[in-house]
């Protein structure tokens, strides 16, 4: 099963033509994600990796009435926009990878995709990836492997390094779900708990905090109020991290003194979510839970 | 960004917001003749136009009953640092009389991803202060971004923090100027603490607004970051972002480079757990090119607190070629490697930069925690 | 049974303490209607005919929990966030006397009351009545008798003097609405149409309208591919109106050729709609039907 | 209210769209010695300045080859009624060479409750000729109006009508800017007609702005009713536009007075029934009150048209008993009774309003069609 994506998962690259766009429909493809088209306002006609391109998303989704998820990397300028006309051409999912978008125009995006029904991942995002099914994502495929253990996180490259030691230990994922570092994102923790308890594939979850922002306490507090019954194994970046200092991540600052390591921890903790010390700690955990 | 109280008040008052007479003074120009042009009678406040957090407290505004006590005080505080931050400009306002002081700011709501108001008839404590020693007091209304703060909502968050009759419809006013700013500008907190209840009106005595970083391009009339005039970052922080890169000067001797936030702030983590302690949080971002690991590197090689450096790079939209590249260039222009570095490469690419590494004598690790241990023995 | 407004009425004035406010919470009381409260800001704590009047719609609600429906009079530029706040309090049927209300106002008022599943009459209406049951509105009660013929109307005094015919002629009405008079408005023919086709009271309709638009146009259509199955008769006031004249109403004015007296009469006509040649023909028409 | 081109032109600019350079003259300026100043070089068009629709076919747009030439239409043209409507203003501007000429409007889909666009790529003809002759060329987009006009959808349209590349860019800026402009400006119509294509842009060659009266409150900018100007008003309308009345003069000779448009409407039609001809359509509206109603009633004693008046209320906000006052009013004050006088009064207060006719000696029937008839016997 997965979540997400999947076997049915048709993907149209927006912002094909790029440089970011080209190489990972390229490595889309090699993984056999199902690309179908691209789109790049301007180069209808073209071809990316033997994808055809095409000048607007309606004109894609016409030629392939198939096609259900976006990912877009178009500039942070223009890639609202590109959320708008996915929407608007039909997609049930749209993975946003872009860095840099305006946190007023995310929660524009945002609340006009959920009005339609329409899932967003991101931005600020490595995307989905249900190991050999679909990777629609930046993420390096050749480090997951299919399995039954479900990683939602709010960091791209530490998701790479904890599926990278699953897969090591022989762990197997479900579905891998980068949510995306920005304050206002499209799928938050508790969202994707809320999928990944129903995915018949998943039987344990590993969650990927970060200091700042309340998500990590509000999915505890989802724990705690029984509401996912799987098996959580969590770990929190950011234990060292001063406190009024942006970490990279526009969501990752101590503020006000909410968002702590140490807060976050306590909530998970009481919710009888294990959580580990060193994020190379947790194939040993998740093991201990399966 | 913040913004000085001074711009945001201007901004407000664009929007028709009363906001107090006043005068913006420099250091060096003089002060009495400004005041005495502007025809700003005492009691006059001074206010150090800093961007540090708890300016009130720590000093930087001052009450003065004459002219002449006016220019004394500003005479001053051009010469105090505020929480380490001397004042180059100064904001010198007409004392208002009131009766009340409210709170109100507008943030972002994560988790409902729309704006959010909070306001409480206690203003002049800040919102932690508030939150403990009155929570119940503090409103909280949600706002649709599409329909905005309608005046009704306006009316009815005045109502609740205890105001009536016109006193009530200059806040509900007050309040959509103050939205507004938020929304056109882009705002992370649009905040006035306190508001004074004047009579029939309300008047902000502060004004904050932070402006989201990312939306600095749609906004040129801002005059793009204020990285010095902030006092936020320390100087090799102000350095590292006037050289474009996301750099946190940390207490430690071991210099960290890494890409993602969350990897950084988990090799910093590392690090701490073997022992070390992080001179600095590096993080190079998504999809960082061969010159920008080039020039966080050779920053790191400058950096003083770095002893040493480790490089934790786990690819994905990054290609380890790249970064290889960007470090191969670095040691190059140097010269002479001053510091030991310990590279740990994975994901995209991975294979292809650690060729590159190799031609340059350097071996990177696959492992962390191998890598960790290494940078611990050197 | 009757539409929109009856038994389980429980209407809140908008706008109370104002002189139509004021004069018609009077009428509407008088008629029987259970207005429950009032709101104007900075006015609460006043009574007005006996009504208890609030600053706000949530305190008034919160008082009176059982309110449903309100009726506006506020003057045009307040009216649009009348509307926002009594579609906020929860109200389910929210009527819009005011007239002059900005067109874009009301479109984008009319467009978030549907995304809340709210019903909105006018503006710039009379409102409506379920002779018998509630008035909520500003139409003469005594004209009207409680019976089984409905009326939509998009024009309030043609509305009164054709209920006024029928009613001397012995035929009562179910519910009686005035959908207004604006190029905007919040229900339609076709909407107010579909309600009255699931009505068990009504046995008959009225449909009243005018020159301008393509409702009737609409109706028409409806009517043909069978979605109303009850008799119809019909009456288009403007027969003699000339083109690109504004007639009084915003929305009654013959543009670009469409909306004319006669494109509207052939439409009713070849859906098999009686169209009375005068208002006065009405009663005869409907006895005919029934 | 309709705004003169150069007007939607001006406001269009101000949006970021490249209009061509122009200049506009009054009557009994000179002419040459503007075009020479603005260094406006020939060919130019030379429009009247009229708010008449169909101003291009009547005459009222010419083409200069040469400054003289210019001079000369210019002349010709103020002297010129353009349907009835003598100018006052024309905009003499650039001829713009183009490869050719699209359609674009914005006007409100009423049974959607949402702006839509209505784009052609056969600009140059009106709409209902394009609708007409080309009817698969018109492409339709309902708009979101919380969205608003997102640039993709921009771009769509522009594709449909056979647009690429560069001028697809620029087609797209100028529809977002003609959006703008419609719902800033509460448009009930925005229109561009033709837009010309020249090489890599789009240039507006006309552009037109209807502005919905309800709105005009919140745009003072814009200078209040143009009633004369309009060109859309007889000499009796303009009167009793500026009266506040809502009146349009027609051919017969009963002058109407009633309150709702439907039922003046049918009152019209009534008259007609019966064998007469109205003078007019006179609304009152809803709610009016004694002075308006004396207002409408004098109106109509002045108006010649009007040789015999026939007043049907029926009331609902309307009281009968404001009606009343006013007509009894409106007859004391100009003495003597010139014209036959006919009232129907029904409904809200009809027996208050009933009992101050009768006083006056004025005796109000009930039954429409008992008074209409008596209008015929007078």
């Amino acid at each position: 099963m997965a979540v997400l994506v999947g076997e049915d998962t048709r993907v149209i690259v927006q912002g094909i033509t790029g440089r970011e766009g080209s190489f990972h429909t390229k490595l889309m493809l090699e993984y056999g994600t199902k690309v179908v088209a691209g789109v790049t306002p301007g180069k209808g006609g073209m071809e990316v990796h033997g994808v055809p391109v095409y000048d607007t998303m309606e004109e894609a989704v016409e030629a392939h009435p198939d096609a259900n998820t976006s990912i877009i990397f178009v500039p942070a300028r223009f890639a609202p926009d590109a959320v708008y006309e996915a929407v608007d051409a039909g997609m049930r999912l749209v993975v946003v990878i872009t860095e840099g978008i305006p946190v007023h125009e995310s929660l524009r995006f945002i609340n006009y995709a959920r009005s339609k029904g329409v899932t967003v991942i991101g931005p600020n995002c490595p995307g989905v990836i249900s190991p050999g099914k679909s990777k629609v994502g930046i993420m390096p495929g050749h480090i997951f492997k299919e399995g039954e253990v479900a990683i939602v996180s709010r960091s791209g490259t530490l998701t790479y390094e904890v599926a990278y030691a699953l897969t090591k230990n022989g762990i197997g994922q479900s579905t891998v779900i980068g949510i995306g570092g920005d304050p206002v994102i499209g799928t938050s923790f508790t969202e994707a708990l809320k999928m990944l308890e129903e995915d018949p594939q998943t039987r344990a979850i590993v969650l990927l905090g970060e200091i700042g922002g309340d998500m990590e306490e509000r999915a505890a507090a989802m724990v705690e109020r029984g509401e996912v019954t799987k098996p959580i194994v969590a770990f929190i970046a950011g234990r060292t991290a001063p406190e009024g200092k942006r970490m990279g991540h526009a969501g990752a600052i101590i503020m006000m003194g909410s968002g702590t390591y140490k807060g976050k921890v306590e909530a998970l903790t009481r919710a009888g979510i294990k959580v580990a010390r060193m994020p190379f700690d947790i194939p040993k955990l998740v093991s201990e839970v399966l | 960004m913040k913004l000085f109280e001074y711009e945001a008040k201007q901004l407000l008052a664009k929007y028709g917001v009363e906001v107090p007479p006043s005068i913006l003074v420099r250091k060096g120009e003089d002060v009495k003749s400004k005041i005495l042009e502007a025809g700003l009678e005492p009691p006059v406040v001074v206010k150090a136009q800093v961007l540090v957090a708890g300016r009130g407290k720590a000093g930087g505004i001052k009450l003065a009953r004459s002219i002449d006590e006016a220019v004394e005080i500003a005479e001053r505080l051009f010469e105090t640092p505020i929480k380490g931050v001397v004042p180059k400009l100064l904001l010198i306002e007409k004392a208002v009389e009131h009766e009340a002081e409210l709170y109100t700011a507008i943030v972002i709501d994560r988790s409902e991803r729309k704006p959010v108001i909070l306001a409480s008839r206690f203003g002049g404590m800040d919102i932690e202060e508030i939150a403990r020693e009155k929570p119940e007091s503090i409103v909280r209304r949600l706002v649709d971004p599409y329909v905005g703060l309608r005046q009704y909502e306006a009316r009815l968050i005045g109502k609740k923090i205890g105001l009536t009759g016109k006193a009530l419809a200059s806040y509900a006013k007050f309040l959509q100027a103050l939205y507004r700013l938020f929304t056109e500008y882009d705002g992370e907190l649009a905040e006035s603490n306190p508001i004074a209840v004047v009579g029939d009106k309300v008047i902000p005595l502060d004004a904050r607004l932070i402006v989201d970083d990312n939306s600095l391009y749609r906004h040129p009339e801002l005059g793009g970051e204020r990285i010095e005039e902030s006092g936020e970052y320390t100087e090799w922080e102000v350095k590292a972002r006037k050289a474009g890169l996301t750099f946190v000067e940390l207490d430690g001797n071991i210099g960290i480079i890494s890409n993602g936030a969350g990897l950084t702030m988990t090799t910093m983590d590392l690090v701490l757990e073997y022992g070390g302690k992080p001179a600095n949080f590096l993080d190079i971002g998504g999809g960082a090119r061969a010159d920008l690991v080039k020039k966080a590197v050779s920053f790191l090689l400058e950096y003083p607190k770095a002893e040493k450096i480790f490089i934790n790079i786990f690819g994905g939209i990054t290609r380890g070629d790249e970064v290889a590249r960007g470090i191969v260039a670095a040691l190059r222009e140097l010269g002479e490697i001053e510091k030991p570095i310990v590279v740990r490469l994975a994901g995209t690419n991975e294979e292809e930069g650690r060729k590159i590494l190799s031609e340059a004598g350097i071996n990177a690790y696959t492992d962390p925690i191998e890598a960790v241990k290494r940078v611990m023995e050197l």
